[in-house]
């Protein structure tokens, strides 16, 4: 079996990044789309620490911690938003929020 | 016998550690049994303790003194029909107590009963202890989601609710623990379990006593925040009777119901086993460093044996205190045997701790010790497992807005305060 | 010296009390504003005491000013204004928050913190019925603060502060019942009046910096003593003219003392305090701090005595007829200040500064007795309603009885001491120059004296004439209010052996306290050959001759006289008595009680509340006549020009519409509406359409990096 | 630690056997797959949690046991309970009867596919740029390293204090805005 080299765990980070991107551009649910989002943070992730390995130092890992702060806020913000958008409209559809379209 | 099995033995390591799959395989299972076989003794003791609380008998019927009374309940409660309510989200429904009950056993692979007496020592042990046993409120939110049902999804949003809250002061109370690990000549401490005793092994202190009473209050908010976490009274908002019937768990029966159970004293347990572990020396004996040589060894490797010998004791009296009636008879003889097994065990301990004291003996002193280690740990969870229920036979329910104002205003603010007040005394007593 | 290197602090003191009654007193209860307003004066007093007298080991008798600058509060930074001095030599424009004491700012501290103590101590009995008592006591403090910022400056800006602080003061105290109408009309007139003689001040104050390139006491001091100004120098003259124009405001000399009767509108011990002690002093007080400049101005200095004179004569005319007895005590406080600038007129600024002492408790005494009489009285101001108080409140009696020895110049309270040396010195300055104003002085005394036991006979003495109803209210009065009434008159019966005078054998220490301020002007006045004025101990130390016992003899004849006269024609006044001056002279007394029909003349010239016929003069004239060239001048000429530019708009409206919203504006829209219809597609309003193209260049970078 | 597990683990064998990364890895791709796809958002909201803890395993294959164990309990313990307590908040019946996807869907997906094939070509092309060697990191003081690259050793200011600091006020700042958004206005 080949053994698992950095590469590997790119491809199945670049899997989920475009399954988050798929996501964020298909869902109409506004709640799934963060989600996906959370998708997409989680591929950098994976990419950063397996470059971390390759490397052989630990600034990867640093980075995907503060990614992971990063996207706790991301998500409270986020969802707040969310929340109060819901309120307001009575929908979390993400094509019913179009105040600001013409 | 085959490698992996010798090679083992003697070792100074966990399982993990040495990289040996069969020993820690055997860990996992003497792990989960000895868990099941305490969650039914705690639920007999529950309901035995709880009883005298009230000046009742409790079970009396089944087996001596209802000695039996959890296996009659376990049979019952798998014969049961396993009820799924209209509407419910079946899939949902079905894997909400698995996540709950795999949290809460998950957590025992790092939990060290003896400094090789663990599944694996993991660098990163307590941080995977507070991760994994948040995750069971997850089962309790999907529980209460998936049933359709009023009263279990407000049980449900009240217990996140809840958890989520006391977990914050958890954490910062085991950070202030943590933050005591690190001071010693390197500077650097460990999130790991067995790393938290042997630091508390070499500073020769107890964590509890550490910088009093900074160590005290530290572990006094886990002690009440672990109840929290646990749904336990007087935390017991998710299920209160009176305002929910049971909480998340109303819609659930028989053997799901068993499971939410079983998750809730393995909870217990791991929670003790922590605050065990960052405060009270985990397996160490008391009065390691006042007591010591090897009179003091003796007399302290006699308490294992001393407490079988006190139970078998008590069986007895048992036994003699029966009425001389002849329909007593059977259960005269049911409890003689079990007070004979007792002292069986008893007798088993005291050989080993007498013909194991020294090296070289018949049997290898590292069988004594580690009889010990895990004597000693066994013994200051078990106490943990009696406060619970005490707790709740003796107070009652928060309502619960105290309860949220409880966790966010004062053990929030006193272990934020706890934290930064051993992080200065830290810096400046090295 | 602790304290008097931090002698800044002591105006801070009671500003505290100002502060903690402003923001919090609303919440506060009775004892808590007592404490915290009295505690700060008490401090202010102890704090004073000591300071004093570290000074006096400071100075050791030597006069020598210590001065504590803290820092440059108002100042022009290095920018530098030409100034006449030195041939227009540059000055940078400082003024320091800066502390200056010398034994003439030690009298006024000591008398200031102490009778402004007493006086507080009785408020809180007679103001404790009073709505908005933490106000009253808040003002009070802040008068203090601002008093005592007056007496501790060193320059004139510092001064001015205080000056204005006082004033603002005043005016909140006199109007403290402001939903009355005659309070508040009177607040503002006290406030407008004041204006007038500030104006005066600063011009004075900016002149000498002009000139001399400072506002420092000390260097003012210094150049004008240096002898390189001759004496009559114009400018000199000129600023101390409007230096005193500023004192004739503050201390209520004529013209300007219109405001302090009707000052009496506000509470009683407001009137003691501030129109009565202390803040009417201060006008004697700048003029006695700027000595220098006076003595170096003769002409103004012949105009300071001539206005105190009249002002002392006038206002003692005006006395004699009034029935409130608030407005006797104001027109006395009047005639006495007139006394005050006599003194300081002809050189006498020891005896001037000494009256000052003396009539800070007298008057202030008096004050006092008249508010315990109306307290007692519930409230009734008019004599002609009191009588035959003498055994309802005999400690008021006996106090004010002593008050009325002292302001009459009966040996041996404190007036006469002051007084007689200001008679003595009108007599001997110059060689007999002013003697004129002696017998005008003298006159003053014996009116005095009768209007003074006029007010005794006619509240105490006489027959009981208020309504039943009143005297069966009439009470005695609370400790907190007959205590400081004991002290002030024990301090006027003892405040004149301070000055005991030589030629009655004493040894005047006051004038020898106060003498090293005034030493180089008396050195000065008698180069230019006029000895005989200044410094009261020396010269009688020197001559103490006949004329001065006869002179004493005269002016205790005087007193005798008036009381005389009163106790004729008041001693059995019944409800329907008659004023002696309205028998023998009825025109005159129409004069007096009309108070000179000054204030009407000043509504007619000068604030055109009243009309000479059609004509409106004064403030509403000039207003009315702005007004006429407003509504007919200028506004016509804004017609038309608004005509004008309407008839230019509507042409520039019909461009502005065709033109440039057309052509331009419109036209420009419509040309870019086909560029906005693509520019639209990357707006869309979708959120995922925004992601999409987020993607797309994501996608693009990653193409260009690839492919590179 | 002790110096003598160290020397142990240096020794030890390394966990990491393909079997281990491609099972997590199917599961992780699937039920990320199952993230988007699901009409029920708890169902996705579950889905996502697999895939959550399958990333949390293969960061401790890659030997980074410190983020796996942040990885568990920030995301799964803490912001994956947040979206729950969300959608149970926000109610849900009214999306069984709709369309799941937006209109926009076939250019999305015709976007991430472009994106992806772009991936496979750099990946492919820049084949050099990643070798097969893997680093042997130390495991057993991961978690000490990086506090020392975060917090700085021996009085010494790590290389990340700063940016740790602000991140912290990002956090700080995001539970404002959350509880400020949130909060309902009387």
């Amino acid at each position: 079996m080949v053994p698992i080299s950095t590469l590997h765990y790119l491809i199945v980070a670049a899997a989920l990044f475009v399954l988050g991107v798929v996501g964020v551009l298909t869902r109409r649910n506004l709640v799934v789309i963060l989600m996906s989002i959370e998708l997409i943070l989680n591929a950098v992730n994976l990419n950063l620490v397996a470059f971390s390995r390759m490397w052989g130092n630990l600034h990867g890992q640093v980075f995907s911690i503060f990614i992971t702060a990063d996207a706790a806020a991301e998500a409270a913000a986020g969802l707040g938003i969310l929340i109060a958008f819901f309120r307001n409209k009575e929908t979390v559809n993400v094509d019913e929020i179009d105040l600001l379209k013409w | 016998m085959p490698d992996f099995v010798t090679s083992y033995l003697g070792s100074t390591l966990t399982p993990g550690e040495a990289g040996n799959q069969f020993w820690a395989l055997v860990y996992v299972f003497v792990i989960f049994a000895g868990v099941s076989l305490a969650v039914m003794s705690m639920n007999w003791l529950e309901r035995k303790a709880l009883a005298h609380f009230q000046i009742r008998l409790g079970p009396m019927r089944t087996g001596p003194h209802g000695l039996l009374q959890p296996i009659a309940d376990a049979i019952k409660l798998l014969l049961k029909e396993d009820i799924i309510p209209a509407g419910a989200d079946r899939f949902v429904f079905w894997v909400a107590p698995l996540i709950g009950l795999l949290a809460a056993f998950t957590v025992y692979t790092v939990i060290p009963f003896g400094p090789s007496q663990a599944v694996s020592d993991m660098n990163i042990g307590i941080l995977f202890m507070l991760g994994v046993s948040s995750l069971g409120v997850l089962g309790v939110v999907v529980a209460g989601w998936a049933s359709n049902s009023n009263y279990p999804l407000i049980g449900a949003l009240r217990s996140s609710a809840q958890m989520v809250s006391y977990e914050v002061a958890m954490g910062l109370a085991v950070v202030s623990a943590i933050l005591m690990t690190s001071l010693n000549e390197t500077g650097t401490g460990t999130l790991s379990m067995i790393g938290i005793v042997r630091a508390q092994q070499e500073q020769g202190v107890w964590f509890i006593f550490k910088f009093f009473p900074l160590g005290l209050i530290a572990f006094i908010v886990f002690a009440i925040a672990m109840v929290a976490e646990t749904n336990r009274a007087p935390f017991d908002m998710a299920e209160a009777e009176s305002e929910l019937t049971a909480g998340y768990h109303t819609e659930y029966s028989g053997l799901r119901w068993s499971l939410f159970m079983l998750a809730e004293y393995a909870a217990m347990i791991s929670v003790s086993s922590i605050a065990v572990t960052l405060w009270l020396g985990g397996w160490m004996r008391p009065f390691s460093r006042l007591l010591r040589g090897s009179a003091w060894d003796l007399i302290f490797s006699l308490f294992p044996a001393v407490t079988f010998m006190g139970l078998a004791a008590v069986a007895f009296v048992g036994v003699v205190r029966m009425p001389r009636r002849s329909d007593f008879k059977v259960q005269k003889i049911g409890l003689a045997v079990f007070g004979w097994l007792l002292g069986f065990i008893a007798l088993m301990l005291l050989i080993i701790a007498i013909a194991g004291r020294s090296n070289g003996a018949a049997i290898p002193s590292t069988v004594n010790q580690s009889i010990g280690y895990i004597y000693w740990f066994l013994l200051k969870v078990a106490v943990f497992m009696y406060l619970f229920i005490w707790y709740r036979a003796t107070w009652p329910r928060y309502r619960f807005d105290q309860l949220m104002r409880v966790g966010w205003k004062v053990l929030l603010p006193i272990s934020l305060t706890v934290l930064v007040a051993t992080a200065i005394v830290g810096i400046l007593l090295s | 010296m602790l304290f008097l290197n931090h002698v800044y602090l002591l105006p801070i003191v009671p500003a505290v009390g100002a502060a903690v009654m402003f923001f919090f007193g609303r919440r506060l209860r009775k004892i808590a504003i007592d404490t915290v307003c009295i505690g700060v004066i008490v401090v202010a007093f102890l704090f004073a005491c000591v300071t004093v007298a570290e000074y006096s080991s400071f100075a050791h008798g030597t006069g020598q000013a210590f001065e504590k600058i803290v820092y440059t509060w108002l100042g022009s930074g290095d920018a530098q204004l030409a100034s006449a001095m030195n041939g227009g030599a540059h000055q940078t424009f400082n003024a320091d928050a800066g502390f200056l004491l010398d034994p003439l700012s030690c009298v006024w501290l000591l008398f200031v913190t102490g009778v402004g103590l007493l006086i507080h101590i009785y408020s809180t009995g007679y103001m404790a019925h009073e709505g908005g008592y933490y106000r009253f006591f808040g003002y009070m403090n802040l008068f203090m603060f601002f008093m005592l910022t007056l007496i501790l400056a060193n320059n004139y800006m510092m001064m001015f502060v205080g000056w204005e602080g006082v004033g603002l003061s005043s005016y909140l105290l006199i109007g403290f019942y402001f939903h009355r109408h005659s309070a508040s009309s009177a607040a503002n007139k006290a406030f407008i009046v004041n204006r007038i003689g500030d104006v005066g001040f600063v011009l004075g104050a900016l002149t000498l910096f002009y000139y001399l390139g400072s506002f420092r006491f000390t260097d003012i001091n210094a150049l004008a003593r240096s002898g390189r100004f001759s004496i009559g120098d114009p400018v000199l003259s000129a600023a101390a003219l409007l230096l005193f124009v500023g004192a004739c405001g503050k201390s209520a000399q004529l013209p300007l003392y219109v405001w302090l009767p009707d000052a009496m509108e506000g509470p009683t011990p407001v009137s003691a305090l501030i129109h009565a002690a202390t803040m009417v002093t201060a006008g004697v007080y700048m003029v006695a701090r700027s000595n220098a400049i006076f003595v170096l101005a003769p002409g103004a200095m012949k105009t300071v005595a001539i206005v105190g004179a009249l002002t002392a004569i006038f206002a003692a005319s005006m006395a004699l007829v009034q029935n409130d007895i608030k407005r006797v005590l104001a027109y006395s406080t009047i005639s006495q200040l007139g006394y005050m600038f006599l003194a300081l007129g002809v050189g006498a600024f020891a005896a001037g500064v000494f009256h000052v002492f003396t009539h800070a408790f007298f008057k202030a005494l008096l004050f006092l007795g008249s508010g315990s009489i109306i307290q007692a009285m519930s409230g009734e101001q008019d004599m002609r309603n009191m009588g035959g108080l003498k055994d309802k409140i005999p400690t008021t009696h006996w106090t004010m009885f002593v008050g009325t020895l002292a302001i009459a110049g009966i040996f041996p309270f404190a007036g006469f001491f002051s007084k007689d040396a200001i008679l003595w010195q009108t007599w001997t300055s110059e060689g007999g120059a002013y003697r004129i104003l002696w017998f005008v002085g003298y006159a003053t005394a014996m009116m005095t004296a009768f209007y003074m036991f006029r007010l005794m006979y006619l509240t105490f003495y006489s027959r009981v004439r208020m309504s039943p109803a009143i005297r069966d209210k009439v009470h005695g009065l609370s400790k907190s209010m007959t205590a400081p009434l004991v002290i002030l008159a024990l301090c006027s019966l003892g405040a004149g052996w301070l000055s005991w005078p030589q030629s009655l054998g004493g040894s005047a220490r006051f004038e020898h306290f106060v003498e090293p301020v005034f030493a180089h002007e008396a050195v000065v006045l008698e180069h230019a050959g006029k000895s005989g004025q200044v410094s009261a101990g020396e010269k009688e130390a020197q001559h103490t001759d006949k004329a001065e016992y006869l002179l004493m003899i005269l002016s205790l004849a005087a007193g005798a006289a008036g009381w005389g006269v009163a106790h004729n024609a008041y001693r059995n006044a019944g409800k329907d008595y008659a004023e002696p001056i309205a028998q023998k002279l009825p025109r005159l007394y129409g004069l007096l009680y009309n108070k000179w029909f000054v204030d009407e003349t000043y509504d007619y010239v000068f604030t055109g509340r009243r009309k000479l016929g059609n004509v409106t003069l004064g403030a509403l004239g000039v207003g009315e006549a702005a007004s006429w060239f407003d509504t007919k001048i200028v506004d016509s000429a804004i017609n038309d020009v608004g005509w004008v530019t309407r008839a230019a708009s509507t042409l520039s409206a019909w461009f502005d519409r065709w033109i440039v919203d057309g052509l331009a504006v419109r036209g420009i829209a419509y040309l870019t509406l086909p560029f906005a219809y693509v520019a639209r597609l990357f707006e869309w309003g979708l959120v995922q359409w925004y992601a999409l193209i987020m993607v797309a260049g994501l996608i693009g970078f990653g193409v260009y990096y690839v492919w590179k | 630690m002790n110096s003598a597990i160290n020397a142990t683990n240096a020794t030890m064998a390394p966990v990491a056997t393909p079997y281990f990364f491609y099972g997590l890895a199917t599961l992780a791709i699937v039920s990320a797959f199952l993230v988007i796809t699901r009409r029920n958002v708890v169902h996705s909201a579950l889905a996502l949690i697999v895939t959550l803890l399958s990333v949390a395993g293969l960061y401790l294959m890659l030997y980074a046991p410190f983020v796996a164990g942040v990885q568990i309990i920030v995301y799964a313990g803490g912001v994956m309970v947040l979206f729950l307590f969300v959608i149970m908040l926000v109610n849900i019946d009214r999306s069984y009867k709709e369309k799941r996807f937006s209109g926009l869907w076939p250019i999305g997906l015709a976007a991430a596919s472009a994106l992806f094939t772009l991936f496979l070509f750099a990946f492919i092309k820049g084949r050099a740029l990643f070798p097969d060697r893997m680093m042997l990191l130390p495991e057993s003081s991961n978690t000490q390293q990086i506090a020392g690259l975060l917090y700085g050793d021996a009085g010494k200011m790590g290389q990340y204090t700063f940016a740790f600091e602000i991140a912290s006020l990002l956090l700080l700042v995001a539970i404002l805005a959350a509880v400020v958004m949130t909060k309902k206005r009387a």
